[in-house]
């Protein structure tokens, strides 16, 4: 007895999954595998790739064309799937750290190619594999283990940070948001070129514990309530802003040529 | 309506983790928990079907299935 | 001039060999004196449908490289000494996952940005042993420019056969001399392609159907979904943390080079039946060496050389009975002494191992090689 | 043939030293010779002394570098300071006659002509300097025929330039021929 | 319990060595099983006035090591496995211009990302080979948690004395395992400072003085304004493509190292004297080798330990003097066989060399190289 | 006989410098030299840090304390500078590829901890000295030598990816622009915060010849005809904006701590 | 005490297996002996079965892993059951009382304890379960003395959470005496 | 005015590489070449001292200096 959605995209031989209790990996994990569903995708032309973090052990779940990879690296992995086999629908899963400290470059350089990849990251805000460093994400000021007298960067926001880097589309939704996510995650798959959806995580283990943010429950009740739609935002004053996180669609732009379709039309011209 | 009508709560107990999510974001409060700890259905009446809890299992260890 | 009769750059002919061998995917960062491989395979991949990209940095290359041969396509990257370190954590992802790959390191002055033009043999023990942890190597180096096609090609049939990352090890000197080249017709050289899943069988991603060499490779896309990962993994792909399988599955992957030496082990033996002293060379070195021979000879002096081709695995069994053959073994090598190192050890005392070499940049010269094997005799 | 040619080229960067090497190297295969090119790359070849070498034999070709060149070509002053002083008695010394050629200097003969004049001037580009050279070193030399290197050359221009580089060959043979 | 006495882990001592070495900057990135001494050190360096921070890779974790090493502060880096791979590039860059540094890589399973958790030697041959071209190098390997702390001292020692990247390959056994430790008290060891240009000289960065082993390094900032390079560089720090340069600095390079061995080399024997047998082991296969000896005693077979405490440089000399002793040294390492080829090399044959390893994950037992004891006898 | 700001600031021992006739470096390198001097600063006291390329070798003609580390990596090596002595003022100099190719990384990094460097970026949209290949700012369709049939990658815009990922500072000019050039040059040094400048420098060897830009003169005359001020862009009509590129400075901001100064106060915290 | 006591502490990730260990190896230390605690690590760390091992000696510990346990504690029945297989006859097993212990196992004692029940409802608190295992350990080893477990321990758990520890050690004390 | 009066153009043969981008952008055309091809100041007198040859000048061969 099972989710049929589970049965059908899952790898249930390896199910349960090995994050903790209240970990948000799992959320994303469905909504994905909704997602794609929903698109009607043929399984055997769906490639999901990750690096290496908690969050990137989700491909050992999914029933897919799955490559784990090094840490940082998927978009890089996954650049060479796309660009050799561009029928593929390529898909990166890869935590805050590895999507944007480690792997940060291979972000920005997939975005500014374009690249027909959808990237899903699960921000959980800290390094969970490794328990409980600092990551990109995380929050000036509060605590990891390597930021024992709290920390003094600043975070990156990640989906802008894409979006500034040339992707075409850059979303960022909350594990709270299920449903919005997957809808994101759905578009963003849709769409030709090169895709981002942020999904803001829980890790209660390592950041929540660490942090003092209480219950895998309270880390989610604080999504709902700190998040807001861009385009709510729009038009609310200031004040009501204060404190509050975007989420929602922040880029979404068309008629870009995607790489491969580029890299194609090269090849036609040379047939010539 | 519809479809819903012949769906019904469904729990996996092997994966629940106990995390209670499931729980703390059911809008009816229909879930609670077994003595070791694992989610519970209790008051199946009151269940509207909604699939938030589903939707925010992270273990896909609750979910709307067919009656049977 | 027969139309397959060229002048060519040995990183050309490379580009040539590649493509013969049914290369359709390259990925890389240009870096003298590589460059020109990049740059050829840029030119020619479209032309046969094939792929180029230039990615953001050398570990990107070869990652990217990785993930075009899953689908099936054969890959190729290519990059010198600071590229090849940057290279190393996934040159042993591509071991331990066993993708058919072929990089290419043509070699110039190290360490670090050292003597970017020019030419060095410096990677030889880094080819062997620069990623971590314990793991199969192959390796070859060419001579010559037709080498430096031929070369290819059988790295590309390796690592098809083998399911590994095959290394070419050229050198500034090999790849950027413009030599005589006949590039050999279709059909000629004989074309190994990975062997794909059985149809109808279940296919089990890393475990070997019996009288196969290696595991069957499916590529991503052709319906067989499976799992690829750098972690230990068992027959299914998965990982495992188990201890037997992490025994049995590297076991496995050093025992396909181990035991299959007399089909990896490729050597030249030039004057050595008469010989008195066998120099021990091989890439642009044995060039050198092979002048240093006719002049020895001119001047009475009977030397004689071995010249490794298959740089990893080592010709062990081969420099075994030279060193029961021979009282000196002269081991000339543009560096301050690497293989001689495996020589050693393989020699266990039975000769007399000397070295010549150096790296400051310069060639080793015939003379150079001549004045050591007169100063050991 | 039976032992080997061995000519060094050297001017400065952007003369085109190597594509003369080429051409050569590609003339004398053309014939069923053996030949090997090369060159020194580095951020010096930028300014500085440019070198480029031919290595021309009938039998196999080991080491690939000139050790001792049978002939020298220098187009600029600082290349023949550079190389000059690196050459034996058995070699021939090809100089523009810009140059001033030391009286030190130990070669066989040394032939000066006017080559990057006879190519600004006479073919009118001075680009097409190392085209001249070829011609001269093709008559002087003797290791490549004439039909190799004009093989050779019209396969290594860009399309659109072969009859000025071909004025410019026979320019090269014309001043070994008077010299 | 005596205030110094402490229950620690490895890696925690590491830290502590660092800070009484005078450690006064790190930078890293984390990775199982190195990540507390990322940890220890956050926590640690602001409370004495130094730094600390985590880079975005292992690639910029040492560069800002080498950076903060620039400005006169002692500088240290730490990895696993992946890290050490990714860090290979700029580990050449400090070689050649000669940068004190201490880089630890806390051994786990490779390869790739292999066995993350788990124990193994398996990098001893990358710490040597692992950088492109030919470089000197010098890496210590402890057995116990007091040991970690004196060889980290001893590592920045050395590293301020030869100007040169020092490696502690520690591994996962020992960086995690809590032992007993006594920490010294402060001017109870040697501590080493670089030696700063002499005033009123003029400083020629790159020039060895007189009586000096290496060239005096000035603080960036400290009123000697000089460039620092990883191309090849003569005496005044400035690039320099003439060979003679080259063939000079890395001579001078390689022999700070090769000319000071009785300086360098460290290592430990256990019950050797009245021997019939030399197991050769380092790091935690040590202590099951001692184990072992202990066992096969008991049983009455008269084994006895060498340790090597320097990895490189190789204590080729006194392993010789051991290969005429002994008809049987049996090198127990936690993988498929490394430092093995090096023993093998030296030895020449003078004593049968066998290898007893794993790479599975699993520990080397005391039991499992007795038998191989036994077996060879 | 030499110019005098040449004198103060240059190793006179080493010039000429390697560049090609007509290379926009020099014109670069003299600005940095004389917003130096403006600036008053101790030439002990400033620390240039390069990574590899043609523009990568400016550190070596300037007398500071100066460091020519690995391809890419200035901008750690430079992190590691600063934050261990932060009374050094460091200056990177690298260029479009060093920077934002395999750099990328490590600038978006550094410009998200804001600390206190200023990262010069001379960018001639080519992979100088490697001979031509396309780097991250080559233009979509151009020509390099791993591009023979036309760039089908994006550029970045290297300015603006850095405000993106953090930076407070945030400039672009031009060598034709050089007296602007060398006030942001100025302004970026003086401020407190990770500042970039890019400036588009000229390429005549390998990109201009390849893409048949002209000469050097012709390629700096496009500079000057193509690029427009941001602010004066905004008061533009968009006909008179097309095929214009923006400069001058795009991002300012004031106030935020600097990485070097917020490690300082944990350190005071801790003594207390 | 010559031979070297060799302890194994098994459970599940997060009942505090890995501190009970270190308060026994402290406390060995603080009387003068020789200790060294380890542990296994991994992903199955999280759930799953969890090891750690003590090895106490009055001399010099080499291998640091144990060999043969001379205790083995098991806290859930998935630990017994992986780790309760390898015990031989020398050694002391110590059970949570709602383990069922196989009669096939070779022990020389098996000694089972209300361990879980007593830290959640004696002391209050589930967590300290590990607690009140040391106290229990500690009498039945010997192998470290009260005094020296309590000082170990108080350096060890978190401020504020002495008194609590402090109860969870005694209960340990008087579950092993009245066996 | 003033300062500049005491200046003038200087130029460093050595340095120059032809490259022309002071011929090219200085706004009174007073530069030239000679005939080795390096910048020559063809009319010093209408020299405005502006500077901008300096400015542009790749390597530092032609400034503004004090007049001696
Ligand atoms: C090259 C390399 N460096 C470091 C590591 C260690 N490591 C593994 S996962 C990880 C970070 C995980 O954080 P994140 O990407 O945010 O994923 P999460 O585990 O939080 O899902 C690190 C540092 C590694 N495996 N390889
Ligand atoms: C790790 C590494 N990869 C590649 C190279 C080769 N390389 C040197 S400079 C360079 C690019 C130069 O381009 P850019 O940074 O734009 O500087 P420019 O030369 O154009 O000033 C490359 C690819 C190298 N030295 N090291
Ligand atoms: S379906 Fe909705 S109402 Fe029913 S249990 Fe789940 S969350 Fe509660
Ligand atoms: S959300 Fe899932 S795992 Fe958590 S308590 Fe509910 S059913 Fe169990
Ligand atoms: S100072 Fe001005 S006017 Fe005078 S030469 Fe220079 S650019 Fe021309
Ligand atoms: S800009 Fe400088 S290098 Fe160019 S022509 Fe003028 S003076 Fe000469």
């Amino acid at each position: 007895m099972n989710n049929p959605i589970v049965e059908k995209y899952f790898r249930m031989d390896n199910l349960p999954h090995i994050w903790c209790p209240g970990c948000g990996n799992g959320i994303i994990m469905l909504a994905l595998a909704k997602a794609i569903d929903s698109l009607g995708l043929d399984k055997d032309k769906v490639c999901v790739v990750s690096g290496i973090g908690c969050s990137s052990r989700a491909p050992g779940y999914l029933d897919f064309n799955t490559l784990h990879t090094t840490h940082g690296r998927a978009l890089a992995f996954a650049t060479g799937v796309k660009l050799a086999n561009p029928e593929l629908e390529v898909i990166v899963i890869s935590g805050d750290g590895d999507a944007s400290a480690i792997g940060g470059n291979h972000l920005i350089h997939a975005a500014r190619r374009n690249i027909g990849i959808t990237t899903i990251v699960f921000n959980n805000n800290i390094y969970g594999m490794t328990g409980g460093q600092y990551s990109p994400t995380t929050p000036n000021g509060d605590l990891g283990t390597t930021a024992p007298h709290g920390n003094i960067d600043r975070p990156f926001d990640i989906a802008q940070l894409a979006a500034a880097a040339g992707a075409t589309y850059a979303a960022r939704s909350t594990v709270y948001h299920a449903n919005q996510m997957e809808k994101m995650i759905e578009t963003a798959i849709a769409h030709k070129g090169f895709s981002m959806v942020e999904v803001i995580s829980t890790c209660p283990t390592y950041y929540g514990r660490k942090n003092k943010k209480g219950s895998a429950a309270n880390m989610i009740a604080f999504l709902k309530d700190s998040f807001i739609d861009v385009k709510v935002a729009e038009k609310l004053p200031e004040e009501k802003k204060a404190g509050k996180f975007l989420m929602g669609e922040f880029k979404k732009e068309e008629g870009v040529v995607e790489y491969t379709v580029a890299y194609e039309s090269i090849i036609e011209r040379l047939k010539k | 309506m519809g479809a819903r009508d012949n769906q019904e709560i469904k729990i996996k107990k092997e994966w629940c983790k106990g995390c209670g999510i499931c729980v703390t974001f059911c809008p009816k409060q229909v879930l609670g928990y077994d003595d070791e700890g694992k989610v519970a259905m209790l008051d199946s009446e009151n269940c509207i079907k909604c699939g938030q809890c589903e939707m925010r299992c992270p273990d896909f260890a609750i979910f709307l299935g067919g009656k049977e | 001039m027969s139309k397959n009769i060229k002048l060519m750059q040995g990183n050309e002919a490379c580009v040539e060999g590649a493509l013969y061998a049914g290369m359709r995917f390259y990925a890389g960062y240009p870096i003298t004196p590589s460059t020109e491989i990049a740059e050829k395979s840029a030119e020619l991949l479209p032309t046969v449908g094939g792929k180029f990209i230039q990615m953001e940095d050398e570990i990107a290359g070869i990652a990217a490289a990785i993930g075009g041969a899953l689908t099936g396509k054969k890959s190729m990257t290519a990059t010198s000494g600071p590229g090849f370190s940057l290279k190393q954590e996934n040159i042993g992802y591509a071991m331990i996952a066993e993708i058919p790959l072929v990089i290419v390191n043509v070699q110039r002055g190290g360490p670090s940005t050292g003597l970017p033009t020019a030419p060095a043999q410096g990677e030889i023990m880094q080819a062997k042993w620069g990623t971590h942890g314990d793991h199969p190597v192959i390796a070859l180096s060419p001579s010559t420019v037709r080498e430096t096609f031929d070369l290819t090609v059988r790295a590309f049939n390796l690592a098809e056969k083998y399911r590994t990352p095959v290394m070419l090890l050229t050198d500034e000197i090999v790849g950027h001399m413009r030599e005589k080249i006949e590039i050999p017709e279709p059909g000629e050289l004989e074309i190994y392609n990975r062997l794909e899943p059985v149809e109808g069988e279940t296919y089990i991603p890393y475990g070997v159907r019996e009288g196969d060499l290696v595991p069957r490779m499916a590529a991503f896309g052709s319906g067989h979904r499976y799992h690829v990962t750098g972690l230990f993994h068992d027959e299914t792909g998965f990982p495992s943390n188990s201890t037997e399988n992490a025994g049995f599955m590297l076991d496995r992957m050093m025992k396909k080079v181990e035991d299959n030496l007399d089909d990896l082990i490729e050597y030249e033996e030039y004057m050595l039946d008469d010989a008195e002293v066998c120099i021990f060379s091989y890439g642009s070195s044995a060039r050198a060496a092979k002048t240093a021979i006719d002049q020895l000879r001119e001047e009475g002096i009977k030397a004689g050389l071995f010249r490794a081709i298959t740089i990893w695995p080592f010709a062990e069994k081969r420099v075994k009975a030279l060193a029961e053959q021979f009282d000196n073994i002269v081991v000339a090598e543009l560096n301050l002494g690497q293989y001689v190192y495996e020589v050693e050890r393989v020699v266990k005392g039975a000769a007399k191992v000397s070295h010549v070499g150096k790296a400051n940049g310069d060639v080793l010269t015939p003379a150079e090689i001549a004045a050591k094997v007169k100063e050991v005799l | 043939m039976s032992k080997q040619t061995e000519i060094r080229l050297t001017g400065s960067g952007g003369q085109g030293i190597i594509l003369a090497g080429i051409i050569l190297a590609e003339a004398a295969i053309g014939e069923g010779n053996n030949a090997i090119q090369s060159q020194s790359y580095g951020p010096e070849a930028r300014g500085g002394a440019s070198k480029a070498e031919v290595i021309i034999s009938s039998n196999e070709i080991h080491f690939p570098k000139v050790q001792e060149p049978n002939y020298l070509l220098a187009l600029t002053q600082v290349a023949a300071d550079k190389y000059l002083a690196e050459v034996n008695e058995e070699c021939v010394v090809i100089v523009d006659s810009a140059i001033n050629v030391p009286s030190t200097v130990k070669a066989k003969k040394i032939i000066s002509i006017p080559i990057l004049k006879t190519a600004a001037e006479d073919v009118g580009k001075s680009i097409v300097g190392n085209i001249v050279a070829v011609g001269a070193i093709t008559e002087i030399t003797g290791v490549v025929s004439r039909a190799a290197v004009e093989t050779a050359l019209l396969n290594r221009v860009p399309k659109g330039t072969e009859d000025l580089n071909k004025t410019a060959l026979e320019a090269g043979y014309k001043l070994a021929l008077n010299r």
